[in-house]
Protein backbone atom coordinates (compact mmCIF):
# COMPACT_ATOMS: atom_id res chain seq x y z
CA UNK A 1 0.00 0.00 0.00
CA UNK A 2 2.61 2.48 1.13
CA UNK A 3 4.91 1.12 -1.48
CA UNK A 4 2.59 2.33 -4.18
CA UNK A 5 1.89 5.72 -2.73
CA UNK A 6 5.63 6.32 -2.49
CA UNK A 7 5.82 6.33 -6.25
CA UNK A 8 3.12 8.81 -6.96
CA UNK A 9 4.78 11.83 -8.52
CA UNK A 10 3.57 15.36 -9.12
CA UNK A 11 2.40 14.43 -12.57
CA UNK A 12 0.15 11.84 -11.00
CA UNK A 13 1.84 8.95 -12.75
CA UNK A 14 1.99 5.86 -10.67
CA UNK A 15 5.16 3.84 -10.48
CA UNK A 16 5.34 0.80 -8.31
CA UNK A 17 8.25 -1.46 -7.64
CA UNK A 18 8.88 -4.12 -10.24
CA UNK A 19 8.68 -6.78 -7.55
CA UNK A 20 5.23 -5.68 -6.38
CA UNK A 21 4.01 -5.39 -9.96
CA UNK A 22 5.14 -8.92 -10.66
CA UNK A 23 3.59 -10.16 -7.45
CA UNK A 24 0.25 -8.56 -8.28
CA UNK A 25 0.35 -10.12 -11.72
CA UNK A 26 1.24 -13.51 -10.29
CA UNK A 27 -1.53 -13.23 -7.73
CA UNK A 28 -4.12 -12.56 -10.41
CA UNK A 29 -2.79 -15.37 -12.55
CA UNK A 30 -2.82 -17.81 -9.65
CA UNK A 31 -6.29 -16.68 -8.66
CA UNK A 32 -7.63 -17.21 -12.17
CA UNK A 33 -5.96 -20.59 -12.59
CA UNK A 34 -7.26 -21.81 -9.26
CA UNK A 35 -10.69 -20.49 -10.06
CA UNK A 36 -10.65 -22.44 -13.31
CA UNK A 37 -9.33 -25.58 -11.61
CA UNK A 38 -11.74 -25.74 -8.67
CA UNK A 39 -14.65 -23.92 -10.25
CA UNK A 40 -15.07 -21.46 -7.41
CA UNK A 41 -13.21 -18.69 -5.66
CA UNK A 42 -10.00 -20.06 -4.09
CA UNK A 43 -9.32 -19.89 -0.39
CA UNK A 44 -6.62 -17.62 0.94
CA UNK A 45 -4.56 -20.66 1.93
CA UNK A 46 -4.85 -22.19 -1.54
CA UNK A 47 -3.64 -18.97 -3.11
CA UNK A 48 -0.76 -18.77 -0.62
CA UNK A 49 0.25 -22.33 -1.39
CA UNK A 50 0.01 -21.79 -5.13
CA UNK A 51 2.20 -18.70 -4.85
CA UNK A 52 4.50 -20.33 -2.33
CA UNK A 53 4.34 -17.46 0.13
CA UNK A 54 2.90 -16.86 3.58
CA UNK A 55 -0.75 -15.80 3.89
CA UNK A 56 0.39 -12.48 5.36
CA UNK A 57 2.32 -11.67 2.17
CA UNK A 58 -0.67 -12.58 0.00
CA UNK A 59 -2.78 -10.16 2.05
CA UNK A 60 -0.13 -7.50 1.52
CA UNK A 61 -0.19 -7.94 -2.23
CA UNK A 62 -3.97 -7.79 -2.23
CA UNK A 63 -3.75 -4.51 -0.30
CA UNK A 64 -1.30 -3.09 -2.82
CA UNK A 65 -3.52 -4.10 -5.70
CA UNK A 66 -6.45 -2.59 -3.87
CA UNK A 67 -4.66 0.73 -3.39
CA UNK A 68 -3.57 0.81 -7.01
CA UNK A 69 -7.11 0.13 -8.09
CA UNK A 70 -8.45 2.95 -5.94
CA UNK A 71 -5.90 5.35 -7.36
CA UNK A 72 -6.75 4.47 -10.91
CA UNK A 73 -10.41 5.22 -10.48
CA UNK A 74 -10.97 7.24 -7.37
CA UNK A 75 -14.47 8.23 -8.42
CA UNK A 76 -15.55 4.72 -9.19
CA UNK A 77 -16.23 2.87 -5.97
CA UNK A 78 -17.23 -0.20 -7.97
CA UNK A 79 -13.61 -0.80 -8.87
CA UNK A 80 -12.81 -2.23 -5.48
CA UNK A 81 -15.08 -5.12 -6.18
CA UNK A 82 -12.82 -6.66 -8.75
CA UNK A 83 -12.24 -9.87 -6.78
CA UNK A 84 -15.87 -10.70 -6.40
CA UNK A 85 -17.04 -9.92 -9.87
CA UNK A 86 -15.76 -13.13 -11.42
CA UNK B 1 -17.60 -16.19 20.47
CA UNK B 2 -14.29 -17.75 19.51
CA UNK B 3 -12.39 -14.58 18.71
CA UNK B 4 -13.17 -10.89 18.73
CA UNK B 5 -11.55 -7.51 18.35
CA UNK B 6 -12.53 -3.90 18.87
CA UNK B 7 -10.95 -1.05 16.95
CA UNK B 8 -11.46 2.65 17.51
CA UNK B 9 -10.17 5.18 15.00
CA UNK B 10 -10.55 8.81 14.02
CA UNK B 11 -13.07 9.70 11.32
CA UNK B 12 -10.39 10.37 8.71
CA UNK B 13 -10.91 9.04 5.23
CA UNK B 14 -7.43 7.45 5.27
CA UNK B 15 -8.68 5.19 8.02
CA UNK B 16 -11.19 3.61 5.67
CA UNK B 17 -8.37 1.75 4.00
CA UNK B 18 -6.87 0.93 7.40
CA UNK B 19 -10.20 -0.57 8.48
CA UNK B 20 -10.34 -2.74 5.36
CA UNK B 21 -6.83 -4.03 5.93
CA UNK B 22 -7.40 -4.70 9.62
CA UNK B 23 -10.63 -6.59 9.05
CA UNK B 24 -9.11 -8.70 6.27
CA UNK B 25 -6.21 -9.49 8.59
CA UNK B 26 -8.53 -10.50 11.41
CA UNK B 27 -10.72 -12.83 9.34
CA UNK B 28 -7.79 -14.31 7.41
CA UNK B 29 -7.45 -16.77 10.29
CA UNK B 30 -10.70 -18.37 9.01
CA UNK B 31 -9.12 -18.93 5.61
CA UNK B 32 -11.90 -17.25 3.63
CA UNK B 33 -12.11 -17.37 -0.14
CA UNK B 34 -10.78 -14.42 -2.12
CA UNK B 35 -14.36 -13.58 -2.98
CA UNK B 36 -15.43 -13.58 0.67
CA UNK B 37 -12.53 -11.27 1.55
CA UNK B 38 -13.53 -8.85 -1.19
CA UNK B 39 -17.15 -8.89 -0.03
CA UNK B 40 -16.16 -8.29 3.59
CA UNK B 41 -13.78 -5.47 2.71
CA UNK B 42 -16.30 -3.75 0.48
CA UNK B 43 -19.02 -3.97 3.13
CA UNK B 44 -16.68 -2.55 5.76
CA UNK B 45 -15.72 0.28 3.40
CA UNK B 46 -19.35 1.21 2.84
CA UNK B 47 -20.20 1.22 6.54
CA UNK B 48 -17.06 3.11 7.56
CA UNK B 49 -17.37 5.72 4.82
CA UNK B 50 -20.99 6.27 5.84
CA UNK B 51 -19.92 6.85 9.45
CA UNK B 52 -17.29 9.37 8.33
CA UNK B 53 -19.17 11.15 5.55
CA UNK B 54 -22.73 11.10 6.89
CA UNK B 55 -22.37 10.42 10.62
CA UNK B 56 -19.57 12.90 11.24
CA UNK B 57 -20.15 15.08 8.15
CA UNK B 58 -16.48 14.70 7.26
CA UNK B 59 -15.33 16.23 10.54
CA UNK B 60 -12.07 14.44 11.39
CA UNK B 61 -12.58 14.43 15.15
CA UNK B 62 -15.22 11.70 15.46
CA UNK B 63 -14.46 8.21 16.71
CA UNK B 64 -15.55 5.22 14.64
CA UNK B 65 -15.81 1.94 16.54
CA UNK B 66 -15.39 -1.27 14.59
CA UNK B 67 -16.02 -4.61 16.28
CA UNK B 68 -15.50 -7.98 14.66
CA UNK B 69 -15.99 -11.54 15.84
CA UNK B 70 -16.23 -15.09 14.61
CA UNK B 71 -17.36 -18.36 16.13
CA UNK B 72 -16.91 -22.12 15.65
CA UNK B 73 -19.63 -22.14 12.98
CA UNK B 74 -17.65 -19.63 10.89
CA UNK B 75 -20.33 -17.04 11.51
CA UNK B 76 -18.73 -13.63 11.43
CA UNK B 77 -20.08 -10.34 12.73
CA UNK B 78 -18.94 -6.82 11.90
CA UNK B 79 -20.28 -3.82 13.76
CA UNK B 80 -19.53 -0.24 12.71
CA UNK B 81 -20.62 2.47 15.09
CA UNK B 82 -20.45 6.25 15.19
CA UNK B 83 -21.76 8.85 17.63
CA UNK B 84 -22.64 11.28 14.86
CA UNK B 85 -25.84 12.84 13.59
CA UNK B 86 -27.90 9.67 13.34
CA UNK B 87 -30.44 8.64 10.68
CA UNK B 88 -33.95 10.08 10.63
CA UNK B 89 -35.71 7.38 8.62
CA UNK B 90 -33.74 4.12 8.59
CA UNK B 91 -36.09 2.31 6.21
CA UNK B 92 -35.79 5.06 3.66
CA UNK B 93 -32.02 5.28 4.09
CA UNK B 94 -31.72 1.59 3.24
CA UNK B 95 -33.60 1.92 -0.03
CA UNK B 96 -31.45 1.51 -3.13
CA UNK B 97 -30.44 4.83 -4.68
CA UNK B 98 -31.56 6.84 -1.67
CA UNK B 99 -29.01 9.41 -0.57
CA UNK B 100 -29.00 12.64 1.37
CA UNK B 101 -25.69 13.53 -0.24
CA UNK B 102 -25.29 15.28 -3.57
CA UNK B 103 -26.52 12.89 -6.28
CA UNK B 104 -23.40 13.55 -8.37
CA UNK B 105 -21.13 12.28 -5.61
CA UNK B 106 -23.16 9.65 -3.79
CA UNK B 107 -24.70 6.61 -5.40
CA UNK B 108 -27.04 5.78 -2.55
CA UNK B 109 -26.04 2.13 -2.86
CA UNK B 110 -24.07 1.65 0.35
CA UNK B 111 -26.69 -0.28 2.30
CA UNK B 112 -27.67 -2.24 -0.80
CA UNK B 113 -24.06 -3.34 -1.22
CA UNK B 114 -23.80 -4.36 2.44
CA UNK B 115 -27.03 -6.33 2.15
CA UNK B 116 -25.96 -8.19 -0.95
CA UNK B 117 -22.46 -9.01 0.36
CA UNK B 118 -23.51 -10.19 3.80
CA UNK B 119 -26.39 -12.35 5.10
CA UNK B 120 -27.92 -9.87 7.48
CA UNK B 121 -27.68 -6.12 8.07
CA UNK B 122 -29.12 -4.52 11.18
CA UNK B 123 -29.20 -0.74 11.52
CA UNK B 124 -29.91 1.05 14.77
CA UNK B 125 -29.80 4.82 14.95
CA UNK B 126 -30.99 7.77 16.94
CA UNK B 127 -30.97 11.33 15.76
CA UNK B 128 -28.18 13.26 17.44
CA UNK B 129 -26.83 10.13 19.09
CA UNK B 130 -25.34 8.08 16.32
CA UNK B 131 -25.65 4.96 14.23
CA UNK B 132 -24.66 1.33 14.48
CA UNK B 133 -24.56 -1.07 11.56
CA UNK B 134 -24.27 -4.75 12.39
CA UNK B 135 -23.47 -7.17 9.59
CA UNK B 136 -23.58 -10.94 9.93
CA UNK B 137 -22.21 -13.36 7.40
CA UNK B 138 -21.69 -17.09 7.39
CA UNK B 139 -18.53 -18.18 5.65
CA UNK B 140 -18.53 -21.22 3.43
CA UNK B 141 -20.19 -23.89 5.53
CA UNK B 142 -18.65 -26.80 3.66
CA UNK B 143 -15.23 -25.82 4.82
CA UNK B 144 -12.73 -28.34 6.12
CA UNK B 145 -9.09 -27.94 6.95
CA UNK C 1 -1.37 13.84 17.11
CA UNK C 2 -2.38 13.63 13.48
CA UNK C 3 -3.91 10.17 13.51
CA UNK C 4 -4.43 7.48 16.10
CA UNK C 5 -6.13 4.15 16.62
CA UNK C 6 -6.86 1.85 19.49
CA UNK C 7 -7.27 -1.89 19.08
CA UNK C 8 -8.37 -4.37 21.71
CA UNK C 9 -8.10 -8.09 21.10
CA UNK C 10 -8.16 -11.39 22.93
CA UNK C 11 -4.88 -12.88 24.07
CA UNK C 12 -4.89 -15.59 21.42
CA UNK C 13 -1.68 -16.29 19.58
CA UNK C 14 -3.48 -16.04 16.21
CA UNK C 15 -4.04 -12.38 16.99
CA UNK C 16 -0.31 -11.71 16.90
CA UNK C 17 -0.41 -11.88 13.11
CA UNK C 18 -3.59 -9.79 13.06
CA UNK C 19 -1.83 -7.13 15.15
CA UNK C 20 1.10 -7.05 12.73
CA UNK C 21 -1.15 -6.69 9.70
CA UNK C 22 -3.30 -4.01 11.34
CA UNK C 23 -0.33 -1.93 12.47
CA UNK C 24 1.33 -2.18 9.06
CA UNK C 25 -1.97 -1.09 7.50
CA UNK C 26 -2.26 1.89 9.82
CA UNK C 27 1.25 3.19 9.24
CA UNK C 28 1.18 2.52 5.49
CA UNK C 29 -0.39 5.95 5.14
CA UNK C 30 3.02 7.37 6.12
CA UNK C 31 4.60 5.53 3.28
CA UNK C 32 7.34 3.85 5.30
CA UNK C 33 10.18 1.95 3.67
CA UNK C 34 9.92 -1.82 3.48
CA UNK C 35 12.64 -1.97 6.11
CA UNK C 36 10.77 0.34 8.48
CA UNK C 37 7.61 -1.73 8.09
CA UNK C 38 9.53 -4.90 8.87
CA UNK C 39 11.03 -3.29 11.98
CA UNK C 40 7.64 -2.07 13.17
CA UNK C 41 6.01 -5.44 12.59
CA UNK C 42 8.74 -7.31 14.42
CA UNK C 43 8.60 -4.94 17.40
CA UNK C 44 4.83 -5.27 17.61
CA UNK C 45 5.14 -9.05 17.45
CA UNK C 46 7.59 -9.11 20.35
CA UNK C 47 5.48 -6.85 22.55
CA UNK C 48 2.22 -8.65 21.75
CA UNK C 49 3.66 -12.12 22.24
CA UNK C 50 5.09 -10.99 25.59
CA UNK C 51 1.66 -9.78 26.67
CA UNK C 52 0.07 -13.10 25.68
CA UNK C 53 2.78 -15.51 26.84
CA UNK C 54 4.10 -13.76 29.95
CA UNK C 55 1.38 -11.27 30.89
CA UNK C 56 -1.54 -13.66 30.50
CA UNK C 57 0.44 -16.93 30.80
CA UNK C 58 -1.15 -18.11 27.58
CA UNK C 59 -4.68 -17.84 28.97
CA UNK C 60 -6.88 -16.86 25.98
CA UNK C 61 -9.23 -14.65 27.97
CA UNK C 62 -7.03 -11.61 28.49
CA UNK C 63 -7.42 -8.37 26.57
CA UNK C 64 -4.41 -6.84 24.84
CA UNK C 65 -4.71 -3.13 24.05
CA UNK C 66 -2.69 -1.79 21.17
CA UNK C 67 -2.57 1.96 20.52
CA UNK C 68 -0.80 3.60 17.60
CA UNK C 69 -0.37 7.18 16.52
CA UNK C 70 1.64 9.37 14.21
CA UNK C 71 2.17 13.10 13.87
CA UNK C 72 3.28 15.68 11.27
CA UNK C 73 6.93 14.97 12.07
CA UNK C 74 6.48 11.31 11.14
CA UNK C 75 7.03 10.34 14.75
CA UNK C 76 5.13 7.16 15.44
CA UNK C 77 4.15 5.65 18.78
CA UNK C 78 3.04 2.11 19.53
CA UNK C 79 1.74 1.12 22.93
CA UNK C 80 1.02 -2.49 23.90
CA UNK C 81 -0.75 -3.02 27.19
CA UNK C 82 -1.97 -6.00 29.19
CA UNK C 83 -3.61 -6.35 32.57
CA UNK C 84 -1.74 -9.53 33.36
CA UNK C 85 0.78 -10.59 36.00
CA UNK C 86 3.18 -7.65 35.62
CA UNK C 87 6.98 -7.58 35.76
CA UNK C 88 8.84 -7.79 39.05
CA UNK C 89 12.15 -6.25 37.97
CA UNK C 90 11.83 -4.25 34.76
CA UNK C 91 15.54 -3.47 34.45
CA UNK C 92 16.44 -7.13 34.67
CA UNK C 93 13.66 -8.12 32.25
CA UNK C 94 15.09 -5.76 29.64
CA UNK C 95 18.57 -7.28 29.79
CA UNK C 96 19.54 -9.26 26.70
CA UNK C 97 19.09 -13.01 27.16
CA UNK C 98 17.07 -12.62 30.36
CA UNK C 99 13.95 -14.75 30.39
CA UNK C 100 11.65 -16.24 32.97
CA UNK C 101 10.48 -18.76 30.40
CA UNK C 102 12.13 -22.06 29.66
CA UNK C 103 15.54 -21.31 28.11
CA UNK C 104 14.92 -23.84 25.32
CA UNK C 105 11.82 -21.97 24.15
CA UNK C 106 12.53 -18.34 24.96
CA UNK C 107 15.52 -16.40 23.71
CA UNK C 108 15.14 -13.52 26.14
CA UNK C 109 15.76 -11.10 23.26
CA UNK C 110 12.30 -9.52 22.94
CA UNK C 111 13.10 -6.20 24.61
CA UNK C 112 16.49 -6.06 22.90
CA UNK C 113 14.79 -6.43 19.52
CA UNK C 114 12.25 -3.68 20.34
CA UNK C 115 15.08 -1.40 21.47
CA UNK C 116 17.13 -1.90 18.35
CA UNK C 117 14.19 -1.52 15.94
CA UNK C 118 12.69 1.60 17.51
CA UNK C 119 14.21 4.80 18.94
CA UNK C 120 12.78 4.57 22.42
CA UNK C 121 11.17 1.87 24.55
CA UNK C 122 9.41 2.70 27.81
CA UNK C 123 8.17 -0.08 30.09
CA UNK C 124 5.82 0.50 32.96
CA UNK C 125 4.55 -2.40 35.02
CA UNK C 126 3.07 -3.29 38.36
CA UNK C 127 2.91 -6.80 39.78
CA UNK C 128 -0.61 -8.16 39.55
CA UNK C 129 -1.79 -5.16 37.55
CA UNK C 130 -0.18 -5.46 34.17
CA UNK C 131 2.38 -4.07 31.80
CA UNK C 132 2.59 -1.34 29.21
CA UNK C 133 5.29 -1.08 26.58
CA UNK C 134 5.53 2.22 24.70
CA UNK C 135 7.68 2.37 21.61
CA UNK C 136 8.56 5.57 19.76
CA UNK C 137 10.15 5.70 16.36
CA UNK C 138 10.87 8.51 13.94
CA UNK C 139 10.40 7.53 10.33
CA UNK C 140 12.82 8.63 7.64
CA UNK C 141 13.23 12.35 8.27
CA UNK C 142 14.34 13.14 4.73
CA UNK C 143 10.99 12.16 3.36
CA UNK C 144 9.12 14.29 0.85
CA UNK C 145 6.23 13.54 -1.45
N1 LIG D 1 -23.59 6.43 9.74
C1 LIG D 1 -24.57 7.23 9.23
N2 LIG D 1 -24.93 8.36 9.86
C2 LIG D 1 -25.88 9.17 9.35
N3 LIG D 1 -26.54 8.92 8.20
C3 LIG D 1 -26.23 7.81 7.52
C4 LIG D 1 -25.24 6.92 7.99
N4 LIG D 1 -25.14 5.88 7.10
C5 LIG D 1 -26.04 6.14 6.15
N5 LIG D 1 -26.71 7.29 6.38
C6 LIG D 1 -27.79 7.86 5.55
O1 LIG D 1 -28.26 6.85 4.67
C7 LIG D 1 -28.18 7.30 3.32
C8 LIG D 1 -27.91 6.14 2.39
O2 LIG D 1 -26.64 5.58 2.63
P1 LIG D 1 -25.94 4.77 1.47
O3 LIG D 1 -26.85 3.69 1.01
O4 LIG D 1 -24.60 4.31 1.95
O5 LIG D 1 -25.76 5.81 0.29
P2 LIG D 1 -24.78 7.08 0.16
O6 LIG D 1 -23.66 6.91 1.16
O7 LIG D 1 -24.26 7.02 -1.25
O8 LIG D 1 -25.60 8.30 0.45
C9 LIG D 1 -27.10 8.37 3.35
O9 LIG D 1 -27.22 9.27 2.29
C10 LIG D 1 -27.31 9.02 4.70
O10 LIG D 1 -28.37 9.94 4.65
N1 LIG E 1 3.89 -8.24 29.21
C1 LIG E 1 4.68 -8.89 30.12
N2 LIG E 1 4.13 -9.34 31.28
C2 LIG E 1 4.88 -9.99 32.20
N3 LIG E 1 6.20 -10.24 32.04
C3 LIG E 1 6.81 -9.82 30.92
C4 LIG E 1 6.07 -9.13 29.90
N4 LIG E 1 6.93 -8.82 28.90
C5 LIG E 1 8.13 -9.30 29.28
N5 LIG E 1 8.06 -9.90 30.49
C6 LIG E 1 9.20 -10.51 31.25
O1 LIG E 1 10.42 -10.08 30.66
C7 LIG E 1 11.20 -11.19 30.26
C8 LIG E 1 12.03 -10.84 29.04
O2 LIG E 1 11.19 -10.62 27.90
P1 LIG E 1 11.79 -10.82 26.44
O3 LIG E 1 13.03 -9.97 26.33
O4 LIG E 1 10.74 -10.59 25.45
O5 LIG E 1 12.27 -12.35 26.42
P2 LIG E 1 11.38 -13.67 26.33
O6 LIG E 1 9.99 -13.32 25.87
O7 LIG E 1 12.08 -14.56 25.36
O8 LIG E 1 11.36 -14.26 27.72
C9 LIG E 1 10.21 -12.31 30.07
O9 LIG E 1 10.80 -13.59 30.23
C10 LIG E 1 9.19 -12.02 31.18
O10 LIG E 1 9.63 -12.50 32.42
MG1 LIG F 1 -22.69 5.20 1.62
MG1 LIG G 1 9.49 -11.99 24.40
Amino acid sequence: LGEIKRYIRDDGRIKISRQMKMDIKRLKQARDELYYKIGSSPKLSELAEEMDMPVERVLEIMEADDALCNLQSIDDPESVRQYSSE
Amino acid sequence: MVNKIKIEFLSLSVNESFARTAVAGFFSELDPTIEEIAEIKTSVSEAVSNAIIHGYKNQPTGIVTLECSYDEERKITISVEDTGVGIEDIEKAREPLFTTGSPEERAGMGFTVMESFTDHVEVTSNLGEGTRVLMIKKLDAGYEL
